[in-house]
């Protein structure tokens, strides 16, 4: 651990950095001109920036690069790297899919609405980022506080603030038991840095009570940002009523956010390695609930956005026994198929909500029922729609299939205990496309009411291009995905001495 | 005498009265108010558990739990602000700050 | 035995909860605020006793200051927004009741009888009297932003900007349309 | 060579989506075609050598698709395609078939390019799981077609088939849920390095020893025999797992009723012998009886009930149901092993078993293709609304009754064959349930012919004068169908030829087992 | 010779791919094709194309017309007198030389045997040939082979010669109708099928023979598919109705051939080889009971294809087809089959089988004899009566199996039968021809004026049947009746065979010549009734063409002097290679017996229908006597009984089936689905839209998961 800060640490801190200065230069722009395109332009070709400093530091462009810098706090292992990329893909994809959307049903100006996505997205590069507690604590209120903002800023009806108020008191609620959560392991431990915290927490007994209220407070804290069951019931609510790029944004960002802390806190923090005997029944048990809510939830929707929630709770679900699969033997394979799935999850969900937000952008209808004949209305939105929501649903040859054989593969592989559990999400994927081909089947099966081809925005195409090219790719590729989740994730665990 | 303890339980009656609070009155200000409640429990409980760690050896000196309270405060503010925006503006659109009324979305 | 510091922490301890309770339970918004300040206030009298002055200090300027002074306005803003003779708890208060019953008591029951490993020579000790440790604001100030020694700088840069964030949602939420 | 027989399809099928909507159906046609002839040359490409066995697959392609050490967790998938004689056989009766449907569909409406393509999509999907050599490969593969499916009896099927779209989404993806299940299980206590069918077809009949369940000990071969089984089932379908079909095949257009019934309930039989009977023979010999019964049971079943149907869709799905009864029971019979002598008896009953996957597959696919053409100028299917329809369509009546026939098992035609050899074999191990199922053999009779006594003979019911006959497309359809049903009836040798090493490499592996 | 046997099915199977690839696609390009007008569906059509035959290209017909026409015709087929068009005349041609070369084959095989000049003859007496294998699997042999011995020689003498005059008889029979290349087609499908069957060295073999002629018997059966039904189905005295009748054959004998595979699969199972002449090797290692059981359920698909007791239902509702395939299918060649399947394992049926395997045939086949001849003495329809009778005399044919010591018996009358039969039944069709699509006898009588031939070679082989000497009926049935009485004396005094036989023998002559005299005789007529008399029906009669006379004259001299083969074993001689000891049957007293019965018949048929002085109501004027003929008249009522059995059993069964799918299976499917929607909606009912609920579950979910881990922690400390 250096003892001061210098350049290098500097260039460890770099992509957010250089996002929250993308930021900034975007509110400025905002002042400056009237131009939406450019302001989506610089927001959208600013984020090359981060990209390449995070490449820089992938690759040791500029030499060796420090593994921790700021005293411990940030830290670029290779989990944090994978997931700087996530978020980036989230961010760009975020920030292409919003262009009409912005300016069509937002009360924010273009500017606004992108500086305030990018600081969110700079608060989740550092949630991955870095090893201790209250930076953790300070990037999650910047990832959320942004959020609360988006989720009140469509311009069109009272649900949008609904949202947001319901969105901004249940996170303050949440942020309050994870910050007692933190409070007592800091309490238990002394200290809030997590690599000191695994050190010092081998002394306490893996029953120790204290540290077990710790575990559960900062799992609810932090599963409500995952939508675990039970902190769950705020995202059909919100997800309905925050405008749609925003609903996509805090649909992948703040979940891989959420896992990215979680992982981080209770692998890296030694959390599992103390308590695993407890907690995998406990992430065991919400997973269970988790997907079967969800997926079950999600049958009799009308709106698609709250089917979509639902989905994201049931998709949860999986992520929650990839969980447990980590806490059971505390290794590394877990955490592997949560990465991946993590990886497909988010381009999957990045597809479908493209697809809503190409109706939206036409239409602004988002009831289930709206996609009635999309695909003679729209073909193409409508086949990769179609194609991410059955990634999304598991079915092959999309990739989806293979996150989940390989989250439920671990999960068999990693204890018995955990056989039961598969089985249930076996049967809850059977569930789950139900739903998620009732849209299939709406939009190529019934015939549309009104015929007239819905035209589609180009920055809306390429996402979605974008998002179908990238499943595709990540099928045939999986392999290699899989090997870096799994460098990630053993980065993940070497500070621990694994 | 006062031990760390009492700090501690001190602060967790205070987190639950909060939490009551937030969880009961339908007036979405006083919710504000009640969280308000629960992050200052907090803060009493790292700052109890700070002056605790205060000799220790390895961390003491960091003043861990006393920063974090800083820190809390901090946010807590900025969300109050947010939070105050968000309720004037359900209140200028729905004439309503009643969260027992504030159910357009369900189901 | 019952010295001064004791004596001050069961005073301050009642009045907190007092005041919490004020709070949480009385109908009138604007006097739930009031009591909120005298909350934050016997806050600071927690920190002081804890020999955390520059909490104290804080916590009166943002909390006591600050976020009541936000919270009155805001309840001004909101005026009648509440029909006056409607019940200010909800349904569910018995059940919001049972859970923070519970809460409490396995909080209390998990700290205190749990073994907290680094704090064992210290648990016990007579937290008020503990004298100065050090919460100096000097040294505050240098964990706060000292490049060179172990400090938080990294969190505190990024407070900056959730005070930002903050600032600009508030603009855009709160503005007319 | 497997990859462009597996993939082309995929290819063809976006190119179809790009093209203009009228050059569809020719895309369709010559890739469909090509792929027909890559698939032959599978066959003849061998000829004179060996056409391989599980332990040495022909045409193998081998990628570490992926491949990763976690700990002690090690998932390992490969994009491995081979084929034996089994494979090759399917890999030409999907492309054959798919080729067929496509003509056989060349007009229809509306949306004829969407059609187009979800065919190709349907036989990549298909191919995939005949050719791939490991099994999370296969079990990728094996849902690939759920959704072209769905969607083509979802946007082309009859009155009901919103319905029967999605009874068959969901009965085959509940069937999916044991199969991956049972996967897991297998590929862990294999010893969880690869799923590849080499390593699985010699580690898998060695398994032994139980698995706890709710107190009881059951045997581990049986119990993964019968999760990984459960899709295969459905898929077959066995009895009572098989009410999806009369509904999907009913509700279908021809074309994919067809395909369904030609090569989709092929994959659960394929599944079967491979997979249930090539892995885990001892887990197969220990339910044996019972998969026979089960298999008795589906011809009975689904014998009687073909008798009462009034929709001959809906007939000739209860009769596939019946059919492919006979594939349990040949492979179930197989499975036993009584003493070391009746190995060739029970050959032949899996040899029996394996060809009636082909024989049922271009007969059942010829009766759909008759009901077609009745329903496309009747737009009824309805037995008895007919009658005497022999009088204006008789060259439908010939070939209908040709199909008839030989699905009834007459020799001549391929069914017979299968069939027999079958009847043949099994009696050796599974007297009793043969016996059963021979009687199938009547009632088969007795409902098809009944059908076309009702619809075909007699007076020609004045309504219907107007009907005209098959035309020259239909025909060529149907008259290659006869070609090869009667080159399989009276010639059989070269496709047991095919079969033999692939299956008696299985039997010798399970007997082996029962050996030791 | 013997070597290019497979010359012989070739023939006919060359005829019939000529047939139906050459020329009659030529047949049907020549065919005007009638202009379809629009409005069409229903409109009037000129006649002369009014009738197309299947296989005809896409016509569009004028139904009511038709159907008026059949109905004229009283339910058969119509366009006589139209003209047959050249290439179908050619096409039959083709099959009938095919035919005509088959037969010379034959008879040059039948020679070579009977001089004994057969090179590489193995030690059972005949060659096996091997055509090609279909599979084997180590020692499992499943080779398409042929076997050519004596008892092959004489079938296919008897196959190709009745199926060739019965070629030559249809292209009279036939001329004229419209599916007249059709019938020729499944004429000479029939032909190869059955020279398959017979040709078998095996039981794969046979089994495809066995199948294919059943396929044949189908079609030609129901060859006028498109008939109209008639009014009155269920009436004895109605013509049977090609379209039920045809699945009625097919299936009654499929239900016979469960059985038939069952042996077979038994006998497969226990020896590992289909071939009959390893068989007869193998089968003394065999477990007697379960070889005695399998040959019982040989037998029974013998019971189905040769129409015995009870499965006979079908051959006379068979006579719906033309009347020569009645002739050639279901009187001389392929209902022989089952005989021709006992005879073939006549070795092991007698020599290693347990003898309850003979008695069944034996038993089963007496008293279908008998059964049959009662039920053929109140039929009205000449055919009917000529078809139980051939059931009765396959029972004949049945019990000379089973009580001889050699298969001659029963295989001596199954020769000189299909001779006689076949003679009977093309004398029947020119009859039925003459006078106009009339079978009901009773709108018959006199014909013997009109259609002198024919009577003639009908009546010699009504003589025949009835085992008059020294027609052939007498040679082989007397034995028959003979070894059944020495049967009875060997096993104790067990004359039931005998008693059945004999009897039979009696009714047989009587209900044979009632046929007789009601179609060609009868009061008034000469010879005492015997030559013309009144004519009941309409019309103008007029004797047959050469084409179809000609048949009956060739098919006289075998029925005539066919017979004399029996003098002092010549048959059983070249049957069987063994010097079988002869007596001479006009030595026994029994003899005498057997041929007083038969003239007592014959007697009794002339005074009730040729002089007719005794009334017809002779026996049915009392009120037993009306009871018992009601019974007969409707073949004891079986046909309803199976009828009841399918409609109620079979298809209640297979209604239950579907029921259960239905509301059992497809039930908990649907409930399954409805519960998860039930749970989806409650599920989603939690979502009440208020932020503290959300809080209270978030929170409360807390506590619970904190409850249960330190519920663990205690129960794992």
């Amino acid at each position: 651990m250096t003892s001061h800060i210098d350049a290098a640490q500097i260039w460890l801190l770099s992509p957010e950095l250089s996002v929250v200065l993308l930021s900034f230069v975007v509110l400025g722009l905002d002042l400056l001109t009237r131009r939406k395109t450019l302001v989506w332009a610089v927001a959208f070709i600013g984020l090359i920036v981060p990209l390449v400093l995070t490449l820089s530091l992938t690759f040791n462009w500029f030499g060796e690069r420090p593994t921790t810098a700021f005293f411990g706090m940030l830290t670029t292992d290779s989990y944090a790297l994978f997931f700087k990329y996530l978020f980036l893909v989230i961010g760009f994809c975020v920030v292409l899919v919003s262009y009409q959307y912005v300016e069509k049903y937002l009360l924010a100006t273009p500017g606004e609405y992108y500086s305030i996505i990018l600081m969110s997205l700079a608060g989740m590069m550092l949630m991955g980022g870095t090893g201790e507690l209250i930076t953790i604590y300070i990037s999650l209120e910047l990832t959320s506080i942004p959020l609360y903002i988006l989720a009140g800023l469509s311009r069109r009806d009272g649900r949008s603030a609904e949202a947001a108020i319901k969105y901004v008191l249940l996170g303050a609620m949440s942020s309050a038991i994870l910050l007692y959560g933190m409070a007592l392991l800091y309490g238990a431990t002394g200290s809030t840095d997590l690599a000191e915290v695994a050190k010092s927490i081998t002394t306490l007994g893996s029953g120790n009570l204290m540290l077990l209220a710790a575990d559960v407070f900062i799992f609810a804290g932090l599963g409500f940002k995952i939508s675990a069951v039970p902190f769950h019931m705020w995202a059909p609510d919100i997800y309905e009523g925050a405008p749609t790029p925003s609903t996509l944004f805090f649909s992948v960002g703040s979940k891989a956010a959420g896992f990215a802390a979680i992982m981080r806190i209770f692998v890296f923090g030694g959390l599992f390695a103390v308590s695993s005997s407890y907690l995998w029944v406990l992430l065991a048990i919400v997973a269970a609930l988790t997907m079967t809510i969800g997926n079950v939830g999600a049958l009799m929707q009308s709106n698609i956005k709250r089917m979509m929630a639902y989905s994201s709770i049931g998709q949860a679900g999986y992520l929650v026994m990839g969980l447990a699969a980590l806490a059971i033997n505390n290794s590394a394979a877990g955490t592997t198929a949560v990465l991946v799935f993590l990886v497909v999850f988010v381009v999957t969900n990045i597809g479908a909500f493209t697809g809503i937000i190409a109706l939206a952008d036409a239409t602004g209808q988002e009831n289930i029922r709206d996609f009635d004949g999309l695909g003679r209305r729209s073909p193409w939105i409508a086949a990769g729609m179609a194609f991410c929501l059955l990634a999304l649903a598991g079915i092959p040859p999309m990739a989806g299939f293979l996150s989940k054989l390989f989250i439920f593969f671990t999960a068999w592989g990693e204890g018995s205990g955990l056989t039961f559990l598969v089985i249930l999400g076996l049967i809850n994927s059977t569930i789950s496309i139900v739903y998620y081909a009732n849209v299939v089947w709406r939009m190529y099966v019934i015939e549309p009411k009104k015929r007239e081809r819905i035209t589609v925005s180009n920055s809306v195409s390429l996402t979605m291009a974008v998002s179908v090219i990238g499943v595709f790719v990540l099928t045939i590729v999986i392999g290699v995905l899989m090997t870096q989740a799994a460098s990630g994730a053993g980065s993940l665990f070497q500070a621990l001495g694994h | 005498m006062v031990t760390l303890n009492s700090f501690v339980v001190l602060g967790a009656v205070i987190f639950c009265i909060g939490l009551f609070g937030a969880l009961s009155r339908r007036n979405a200000v006083g919710i504000l108010m009640s969280i308000e409640i629960m992050l200052n429990a907090v803060n009493i409980t790292l700052v109890a558990f700070a002056s605790a760690f205060i000799h220790n050896p390895n961390v003491g000196n960091r003043l861990t739990g006393q920063i974090f309270a800083v820190f809390i405060i901090t946010v807590a503010a900025a969300e109050a602000a947010v939070a105050l925006a968000m309720i004037i503006a359900i209140y200028r659109r729905r004439n309503t700050i009643d969260v027992g009324e504030i159910n357009l979305m369900r189901w | 035995m019952l010295d001064l510091p004791t004596v001050a922490f069961y005073v301050i301890a009642a009045v907190l909860v007092g005041s919490a309770l004020a709070v949480v339970l009385l109908r009138n918004i604007v006097r739930a605020a009031l009591f909120l300040a005298l909350f934050f206030g016997a806050a600071a009298g927690v920190y002081i006793l804890l020999n955390a002055e520059f909490i104290a200090i804080v916590q009166i300027l943002i909390y006591a200051g600050a976020v009541t002074v936000l919270v009155l306005f805001a309840i001004m803003l909101t005026r009648n927004a509440m029909s006056a003779n409607a019940n200010p708890y909800s349904g569910q208060w018995w059940l919001a009741g049972i859970i923070c019953l519970a809460l409490t008591l396995g909080i209390i029951y998990a700290t205190g009888s749990s073994q907290m490993a680094l704090l064992n020579p210290f648990a016990s000790a007579n937290m008020a009297s503990a004298g100065d440790a050090g919460g100096s604001v000097v040294r505050i100030g240098q964990l706060l932003y000292s490049p060179f020694d172990y400090s938080y700088v990294l969190p505190f840069e990024i407070a900056s900007i959730v005070l930002l964030v903050a600032i600009v949602g508030a603009i855009i939420i709160g503005r007319e349309d | 060579m497997l990859t462009a027989i597996v993939f082309l399809p995929l290819l063809a099928g976006v190119i179809t989506l790009l093209a203009p909507e009228r050059s569809a159906r020719w895309i369709a046609a010559i890739f469909t075609g090509a792929v027909f002839l890559l698939s032959l040359w599978l066959y003849f490409g061998l000829l004179g050598g060996s056409f391989g066995d599980v332990a040495h697959p022909q045409w193998y392609e081998h990628l570490d698709w992926i491949n990763v050490q976690v700990g002690n967790i090690h998932f390992r998938a490969d994009y491995a395609l081979g084929v034996d004689g089994l494979s090759i056989l399917m890999l030409i009766l999907n492309s054959f078939l798919s080729f067929l449907a496509v003509i056989g569909s060349w007009n229809i409406q509306p949306r004829q390019k969407f059609y187009m393509a979800l065919i190709l999509f349907l036989e990549t999907g298909v191919a995939g799981v005949f050719a791939s050599f490991d099994l999370f490969l296969f079990i990728f593969f094996w849902e690939v077609e759920l959704i072209p499916m769905f969607l083509l009896i979802g946007i082309w099927g009859g009155a009901r088939r919103e319905y029967a779209a999605w009874k068959f989404l969901l009965y085959t993806l509940i069937g999916s849920v044991f199969t991956l299940g049972g996967i897991f299980l297998i590929y862990f206590e294999t010893g969880g390095q690869t799923a590849s069918f080499q390593h699985l077809a010699s580690a898998g009949p060695k398994l032994a020893g139980t698995i706890p369940f709710f107190g009881a000990a059951l045997s581990l071969p049986v119990v993964i025999f019968i999760l990984i089984c459960v899709a295969f089932a459905v898929k077959m379908p066995t009895w009572p797992v098989h009410t999806w079909l009369p509904d999907a095949h009913t509700e279908a257009p021809t074309a994919v009723s067809v395909l369904l019934a030609g090569i989709l309930l092929k994959m659960g039989a394929y599944g079967l012998i491979r997979i249930g009977f090539g892995f885990l023979p001892q887990g197969l010999e220990a339910i044996a009886p019972w998969v026979g019964i089960l298999g008795a049971l589906s011809v009975l079943w689904g014998a009687g009930a073909s008798m009462v149907q009034r929709d001959m869709k809906r007939m000739i799905a209860y009769s596939s149901v019946s059919h492919m009864g006979y594939i349990s029971l040949g492979v179930a019979a197989a499975a036993v092993a009584t003493s070391a002598g009746n190995l060739d008896f029970r050959q032949a009953a899996l040899t029996g078993a394996s060809l009636q996957m082909l024989t049922h597959g271009v007969i059942t696919g010829m009766l759909f293709f008759c009901v077609g053409v009745l329903y496309d100028r009747a737009h009824t299917r309805e037995i008895d609304v007919f009658g005497g329809i022999g009088k204006v369509m008789p060259v439908l009546m010939l070939l209908y009754s040709f199909a008839c026939f030989t699905s009834l098992g007459l020799p001549g035609g391929g069914g017979f064959v299968s069939e027999y050899l079958t009847f043949t074999g099994a009696y050796a191990t599974l007297p009793v349930q043969t016996i059963l199922a021979v009687f199938g053999v009547v009632l088969t009779a007795g409902y098809l012919l009944w059908m076309l006594r009702r619809s075909f003979y007699g007076a020609l019911n004045p309504k219907w004068s107007w009907l005209t006959d098959a035309t020259l497309r239909e025909r060529s359809i149907l008259v290659a169908l006869v070609v090869v049903i009667l080159f399989i009836g009276i010639y059989p040798a070269p496709f047991v030829d095919l079969l033999s090493p692939s299956l008696h490499h299985m039997l010798t592996t399970a007997q082996s087992v029962v050996a030791r | 010779m013997v070597d290019y046997v497979w010359l012989i099915p070739a023939l006919p199977l060359a005829a019939l791919i000529i047939v139906l690839l050459v020329t009659r696609p030529l047949e049907l390009a020549g065919r005007p094709r009638p202009q379809r007008t629009a409005g069409d569906a229903h409109g009037l059509h000129s006649v002369p194309d009014a009738h197309t035959a299947p296989g005809d290209e896409a016509v569009s017909h004028e139904p009511q017309a038709h159907a008026e026409e059949h109905d004229a015709h009283g339910g058969a087929h119509d366009e006589h007198g139209g003209a047959t068009p050249f290439w179908a005349r050619v096409g039959s041609i083709i099959a009938v030389l095919a035919m005509v070369a088959a037969f010379v084959i034959s008879v040059i095989i039948f020679a070579q045997f009977f001089t004994g000049n057969v090179p590489g003859i193995d030690a059972h007496g005949g060659k096996t040939l091997q055509i090609y294998d279909w599979v084997s699997f180590g020692p499992l042999k499943y080779a398409i082979q042929f076997r050519v011995d004596t008892l092959t020689a004489i079938m296919l003498m008897v196959v190709t010669g009745v199926s060739m005059l019965v070629h030559l008889y249809s292209t009279g029979y036939m001329a004229g109708d419209p599916g007249y290349s059709r019938f020729f087609i499944e004429l000479s499908l029939f032909t190869v099928s059955m020279l398959i069957l017979v040709l078998g060295a095996n039981f794969l073999v046979l089994f495809i023979g066995w199948e294919l002629v059943g396929l044949s018997s189908y079609l030609l059966i129901g060859f006028w598919f498109d008939q109209a039904p008639p009014a009155n189905l269920s009436d004895p005295d109605t013509p049977p109705y090609p379209p039920p009748a045809a699945l009625k054959a097919f299936v009654t004998t499929r239900f016979g051939d469960f059985g038939f595979l069952i042996g077979i699969l038994i006998l497969f199972f226990s020896t590992g080889t289909f071939d009959f002449v390893q068989l007869q090797a193998a089968t003394p290692h065999m477990n007697v009971a379960l070889l005695t059981l399998a040959m019982i359920l040989v037998f029974a698909g013998a019971v189905g294809k040769s129409a015995q007791f009870p499965l006979h239902v079908w051959l006379p509702d068979a006579m719906a087809g033309p009347t020569p395939v009645s002739a050639l299918i279901h009187a001389a060649t392929m209902v022989a089959a089952g005989v021709y399947l006992v005879a073939r394992l006549f070795p092991i049926y007698a020599g290693v089988a347990g003898p309850q395997a003979l008695q069944v045939v034996g038993y089963i086949g007496g008293f279908t004899a008998l059964f049959a001849a009662t039920i053929a003495l109140t039929q009205n329809d000449i055919k009917k009566v000529l078809a139980y009778s051939t059931i009765s005399q396959l029972g004949y044919m049945f019990v000379g199996l089973a009580v001889a010591e050699t298969n001659a018996t029963g295989m001596f009358h199954l020769v000189t039968h299909a001779a006689f039969k076949a003679l009977l039944f093309l004398g029947s069709g020119c009859v039925i021809l003459a006078v106009h699509h009339i079978q009901d006898m009773r709108k018959m009588g006199g014909l013997a004026r009109f259609m002198p031939i024919t009577a003639l070679t009908m009546l010699i082989a009504t003589l025949s049947i009835s085992g008059i000497p020294p027609f052939a009926g007498f040679w082989s049935k007397d034995p028959i009746i003979a070894t059944a009485f020495e049967y009875g004396t060997a096993h104790g005094g067990n004359y039931w065979l005998y008693g059945m036989t004999a009897f039979t023998a009696f009714l047989t002559a009587f209900y044979m010549f009632r046929l007789y005299f009601m179609t060609f005789g009868g009061r008034g007529g000469g010879v005492a009734g015997l030559w013309g008399g009144r004519y009941r029906g309409e019309g103008h009669p007029q004797e047959a063409p050469w084409t179809m006379w000609l048949p009956l004259v060739i098919l006289a001299v075998p029925t005539v002097l066919l017979g004399f083969w029996g003098i002092n074993s010549g048959f059983a001689h070249y049957l069987t290679g063994e010097t079988i000891p002869y007596v001479n049957p006009f030595t026994e007293a029994l003899t005498y017996t057997g041929i007083a019965v038969a003239v007592v018949g014959i007697a009794l048929a002339w005074l009730m229908y040729g002089i007719e002085v005794l009334p017809k109501t002779l026996f049915t004027g009392n009120p037993i006597g009306a009871l018992v003929y009601r019974v007969l008249f409707h073949k004891y009522y079986l046909d309803e009984l199976y009828g009841a059995i399918i409609k109620y059993v079979v298809l209640g069964l297979a209604k239950g089936c579907e029921l259960f799918d239905i509301y059992i299976i497809d039930g908990l499917v649907n409930g399954s689905a409805r519960f998860v929607r039930g749970l989806a909606r409650v599920s989603s009912r939690s979502e009440t839209g208020l932020l503290q609920n959300y809080g209270a579950a978030m929170f409360g979910g807390v506590i619970v998961i904190l409850v249960i881990v330190f519920f663990a922690v205690g129960a794992l400390k």
